[in-house]
């Protein structure tokens, strides 16, 4: 037996011994979600779960063991993934610290932060919230206002954000702030620091969608210490370098929203033919829809193989850099499209959006929130200026 | 006649035109939904609408209405939709007062009154799946005495629930999918054997699930002929459509409005976004497909005033381009908006929402595209 | 009988009496319309109905008489042009010098140069074509580089012009020139000349879809007189001043090309379902191509109701006065989907480009003829930057 | 396997690239169109493709070929795509030569070497209709003595006039519209009762209506069996319409690079019109159609080559995809050319004529997408 093959035997046999049973259920809401900090609350098993992943460091197998992580080389760590989707274990974490912050620390932050701010992440013991956009900079996100002004041994912040998510229910947020103000993106930077400072509050966002996870925060007068012991400085990089730091995560986010149109990509036609009724001659009995829903399939199978092939040649280095961008465009907008179809085949049923029968308008309210898709994390049209300067390298305006 | 409106018209275009900004802006919207009122509509504001004269549009003069048109009518549902004001106003004063037009003196003495004193309430009974099928119609009304009873459910009743009475369409003989056999009947919502179950939809509007069970009706409920109910219907349906178009032309050229002045205001990147060339052309091309269905509403109307055969034609054809020039207006707006758009906070996901909920109200634009191949012969 | 009747019955009874029957044949090609010019030729019955029609001044009723007019009413043109429908009399005349130098003329120009070129236009002896874009200046019309130098007596005039219609058949020229190169707009004239002057050459364009009237017209030093006689200028309106000419002419010919999308516009599924094939239902045996026709009639019935509506609001004075631009974009797209799907339903066999079964590829040349449309008289892209501009207030960039 | 090209594969493709932009770039295809060519092709570029081993790609090792696949073959037809080279590759050595193996030896001995030394050409006389309907086949072949008799008429007979073989669908039992009774013959071009009609195209191939009046064949003329031609035909089908998606792919890559390259060259308004946001956003979406086209044409392929029981649905998929892709590409080019792109000299306009003859062969992009509804059973 190879190492590798080894390594799965053994997986499968620590998760089949450790994982409980109640981790080993389909997820069925947003609310089984795990995602740890301060007040964190659990269900049955979650917490069991959580612990006993973090404690091998798998919560994030990746990460050196230092920083909590289980030290996994790339090969092993898939083969985790292989093996707890085939024995159906849930995620024991989810977290904006190990999908967003974790990584840009990893890449630019100082072996003192690392130790410091990585394992109380890998832990689940802080959760953390991502302060970005402002209500006036949105695609052009470095024309952010929020300031953060040098005070000998602390920063002082002024201003708001929007768009954070869960920030009523973090502990922490990395923050991007205005520490020069006559440079534009050489001006900001990268910060963390406590939401239980004095002077932050926050304010859900409801969405036409209904309630949503997102939040405006303001920041009046915040103290945010330079260090939070040696060496831990609250500015990860360098001061006025946060831009660097904000664009890596940003092509990290990218790459991860863009898979929207593959997600549940059965055939529409094939799903909502019965429902809306067949002609005699057995085809969909609305000729337009039909059309149309023939159209998605070949959109949406089109687009699955793109994943496939965006997937390989990134793995093997072959992609453009800019190529998260075309998928992140293309993904969003077909998904766009396919929510306009399912609303035309379920017609007016689906246009509830109190009663039981509509499961609280559960389809028109996935329709709307997917209008926020070719929004959130970068707008099309910034998709698209990206793509024709990037990639066909048309001349500048 | 030429295709815009004349100076009558236009004044009656004006005046509803200020009466909504005034009394029933989409503030007015909001706060019905928000003290979730069971009704989804004011019924303070449904008497001021008859005040104003709007109840009566297209009840005759000599029975205490204007005696206007399907234009007339027209400029007020533009109005509503461009302020997005919740009322009965289309299936009362629009598509109910044509049906009763085509039925008897008795119906139309008992109805008109209340309508023009803006009491009256009434609901359309058609659906009874969740799209739009009246040729599929296949409720039930057995004779029994010297009436009928009706057994069977109808859906998507909108302001069903309020309504005083209803206008069911049901089957006196052949089948579902025959053309011949349908028969209308104005139905008390309050007799026994109704029962109506009320949801709200998402543009705030109420709907009803409508069930009758063993529901009686003398024969002085038949709105028109027994057996004929196709005539009426077609009325109905006709008036209906239009009316829907022009409701939904306004709700896509308010979110056009709203999007333009948004971004007239919004900076990006050190410049106005409204002054980047790819907006540009995409609101422009938006005003084009806006003016052409304009255009197409109001030769529908004016097709169905003049009672040209070929009105059917253009109502679908209004119907259908109002609702993909309306749809793209309101999916431009709300992309254009950026983040706010998604937030409740901003009226333009309003007008997404009334848009998806008229895009189905009697027929979408699918629907209708259809129809016009069909009416075509292929 | 009121004044106008007794107009229309005298104006039917003179038609009857005059149109020679050949000229009350429907016109059968591009063949049968007659020209004029110095080097015309008629077929049976062309040259009569031109002279009769000339000596009344009705090739162009609604000009003064002093200019070779008929010096009719506004109702009494349409009268005329109602009756000689009626009684299917043909156009007696076609002729850029009645449709474009005419009415710029009757605007800009001295009366001395209205009575010097007016009347052999009206009687067809001058034929004309039209001295505007040039390789470099397409959409941007005004940066036109054609050089006019004022050589004290003349200008010489050195440049190429392109897309000149009719430019090997015509007589003279109404062209653009740039008179100052310090100046963009305002450095224009609008100048007249032989076509004959030593020095002018012309090539005809071939186009993707075949032989076209379009030419290339080179200036090699050609010498034009700054007068013709007493007060004929060559130039129209004041030296500098011609784009104020052009743009006159420009929106004038926009109207005109508007109509494009309501041409022909019976539906395209009721004409080419038998032809496709019937399903079991009777439907269009294709449904995808039945979905696009259907949608095509919407757009097609609904943009005739916008001609109907534009007609009617722009004689009443009701129309945005960019409203042309709307009209002249709309109509050619249309025009341009609807040649697509003509060509999808004829399928392989319109594919032929020079068979006798398919009259010589008409079906194909019509539809790449097609493309053109929404690039001659401005293109698609100018209309709308028209439009955000000056109906939607869009601000500049 | 990942999906993109391996290493030899590339090398191919790099080959094959390197050979069309030398010897047969759009020059080419204008010199044998000015010319009038009769054959619309140069049969001394066929054997060069020979020598360059094109021909044999798909042909067996044992046989004298390379013994690759539907990838393969693919990064030829893309670049015969993309400088419009007029040949006889997809029809002779792409679906042609898959037909023959599916076929007995004896017909692979006797095409093959032909093939392989670039002298054959195949025609393939499938479609009886100005659209590709092959389940509406209805040609007739009756036993006669040891063989069969070919009665009917076949048409858009790609390079027909100029084919040493035709593959021709026939009936030998059922009618149109039945699943089975279709048998695939090998015929001579040159055979008694053969009539070939040429006409050129819009693309300046030349296309055959090709009458048969009976013209009889021996039993050894038959690929495959005898009444199971389906079989053979959806081998044809595949291989011909991957690789028309492919060489569509070709045509839509090149339109979109040289327009690329004009907008970035061409000034109006003091600018460089490439610089103008409008046209950014156009081109941007257009590369993402092309990429996501790209991925459907060489997974519909790969799916091919692994004998996938999914593949004939991509391969409509990639058919479409590819389809409607290029089809936004050559027009956004002659739009953005502008006049320049009306004419002649430019090459824009032959891509687009290019693309036009593509969509037909062998199903245009509403057939295929209709076909995956079939597939999904709706």
């Amino acid at each position: 037996m190879s190492d590798l093959e080894t390594f799965r035997a053994e997986t499968a046999a620590w998760l089949e011994a450790n994982c409980p049973p109640e981790m080993r259920e389909p997820m069925t809401g947003e609310e089984d979600a795990v995602w740890g900090g301060r007040n964190a609350t659990f269900k049955p098993g979650q917490k069991e779960w959580l612990d006993v992943m973090a404690a091998k460091g798998w919560t994030v197998p990746d990460w050196p063991k230092e920083y909590g992580g289980g030290g996994l080389s790339r090969a092993e760590t898939k083969i985790l993934g292989q093996e707890m989707a085939r024995l159906k274990c849930r995620s024991p974490l989810s977290s904006f610290g190990i999908w967003m912050l974790g990584p840009a620390l990893l890449h630019f932050g100082t072996e003192a932060q690392k130790k410091h701010f990585l394992p109380p992440i890998a832990r689940g013991e802080i959760r953390w919230c991502q302060g970005y956009s402002e209500p006036g900079s949105g695609s052009d996100l470095a024309s952010l206002q929020t300031s953060a002004v040098d005070k000998g041994d602390h920063f002082l912040i002024n201003g708001q954000k929007i768009w954070t998510s869960y920030a009523d229910k973090a502990d922490w947020i990395f923050c991007l702030t205005r520490t020069d103000k006559n440079e534009k993106h050489k001006g900001i930077s990268f910060m963390l620091f406590d939401m239980a400072s004095e002077g932050v509050t926050t304010k859900p966002i409801v969405l036409i969608s209904g309630q949503s996870a997102f939040c405006e925060t303001f920041f009046d007068d915040v103290k945010v210490p330079k260090e939070y012991g040696e060496g831990v400085s609250s500015v990860v990089y360098e001061v006025n370098k946060g831009w660097d730091v904000a664009k890596y995560l940003l092509g990290h986010e990218r790459s991860m929203i863009s898979g929207g149109g593959s997600e549940g990509a059965t055939s529409l036609g094939a799903k909502f033919a019965d429902q809306v009724g067949r002609d005699e001659m057995g085809r969909l009995d609305d000729p337009m829809l039909r059309a149309q829903m023939a159209e998605m399939d070949i959109e949406v199978l089109a687009f699955r193989a793109m994943a496939e092939r965006f997937g390989d040649t990134f793995k093997a280095g072959l992609c453009h850099p800019a190529q998260p961008n075309m998928m992140k465009y293309a993904g969003t907008e077909i998904n766009k499209r396919r929510h306009e179809l399912i609303m035309a085949a379920g017609g007016s049923e689906v246009l509830e959006w109190e009663s039981d029968a509509s499961n609280g308008g559960m389809t028109a309210r996935s329709w709307l929130r997917t209008k926020a898709n070719s929004i959130e994390g970068g707008t099309s049209e910034v998709m698209l200026n990206v793509i024709s300067k990037q990639i066909l390298r048309l001349p500048g305006a | 006649m030429p295709l815009y409106l004349n100076e009558d018209q236009q004044m009656l275009h004006d005046s509803a035109a200020e009466f909504m900004k005034g009394e029933a802006p989409v503030a007015h919207l909001r706060e019905f939904r928000d003290r979730q009122c069971k009704d989804g509509f004011s019924h303070a504001l449904w008497k001021q609408f008859a005040e104003m004269g709007f109840t009566g549009i297209m009840i005759g003069e000599d029975e205490g209405g204007l005696g206007l048109g399907h234009i007339e009518a027209g400029t007020v549902l533009e109005e509503i939709g461009r302020n997005l004001t919740p009322s009965p106003f289309l299936t009362t004063a629009v598509a109910g007062v044509e049906a009763l037009n085509a039925g008897g003196k008795t119906l139309r003495d008992k109805y008109f009154p209340g309508i023009l004193a803006g009491e009256t309430v009434l609901g359309l009974a058609i659906d009874e799946g969740a799209k739009h099928r009246p040729d599929q119609i296949g409720m039930a009304a057995t004779r029994e005495g010297n009436g009928f009873k009706l057994d069977g459910k109808k859906q998507f009743v909108v302001q069903g629930g309020s309504a005083d009475m209803l206008i069911v369409a049901a089957r006196t003989s052949g089948a579902a999918g025959d053309d011949k056999g349908l028969t209308l009947f104005a139905v008390d919502a309050n007799a026994a054997g109704v029962s109506r179950d009320s949801a709200r939809l998402v543009d705030s509007a109420m709907a009803a699930h409508v069930q009758f069970d063993g529901v009686t009706v003398d024969a002085d409920a038949v709105i028109g002929e027994v057996d004929d109910g196709d005539t009426v219907l077609r009325r109905l349906l006709n008036a209906g459509r239009a009316g829907a178009a022009a409701e939904t032309l306004g709700v896509g050229a308010g979110s056009m409005d709203i999007t333009v002045d948004y971004i007239k205001g919004r900076k990006q990147f050190g410049e106005l976004i409204g002054s980047f060339q790819a907006l540009q052309h995409r609101m422009a091309h938006l005003y084009s497909e806006m003016e052409i269905a304009r255009a197409a509403v109001l030769k529908a109307q004016q097709m169905l005033d003049e009672g040209s055969s070929q009105a059917e034609l253009m109502v679908s054809v209004a119907k259908a381009k109002a609702g993909r020039a309306t749809a793209l207006s309101v999916k431009e707006g709300v992309q254009m908006h950026g983040g706010v758009g998604m937030t409740d906070e901003y009226d333009i996901g309003l007008y997404m929402k009334r848009d998806r909920a008229l895009q189905e109200f009697m027929g979408d634009a699918n629907y209708h595209t259809n129809l016009v191949a069909e009416m075509h012969g292929y």
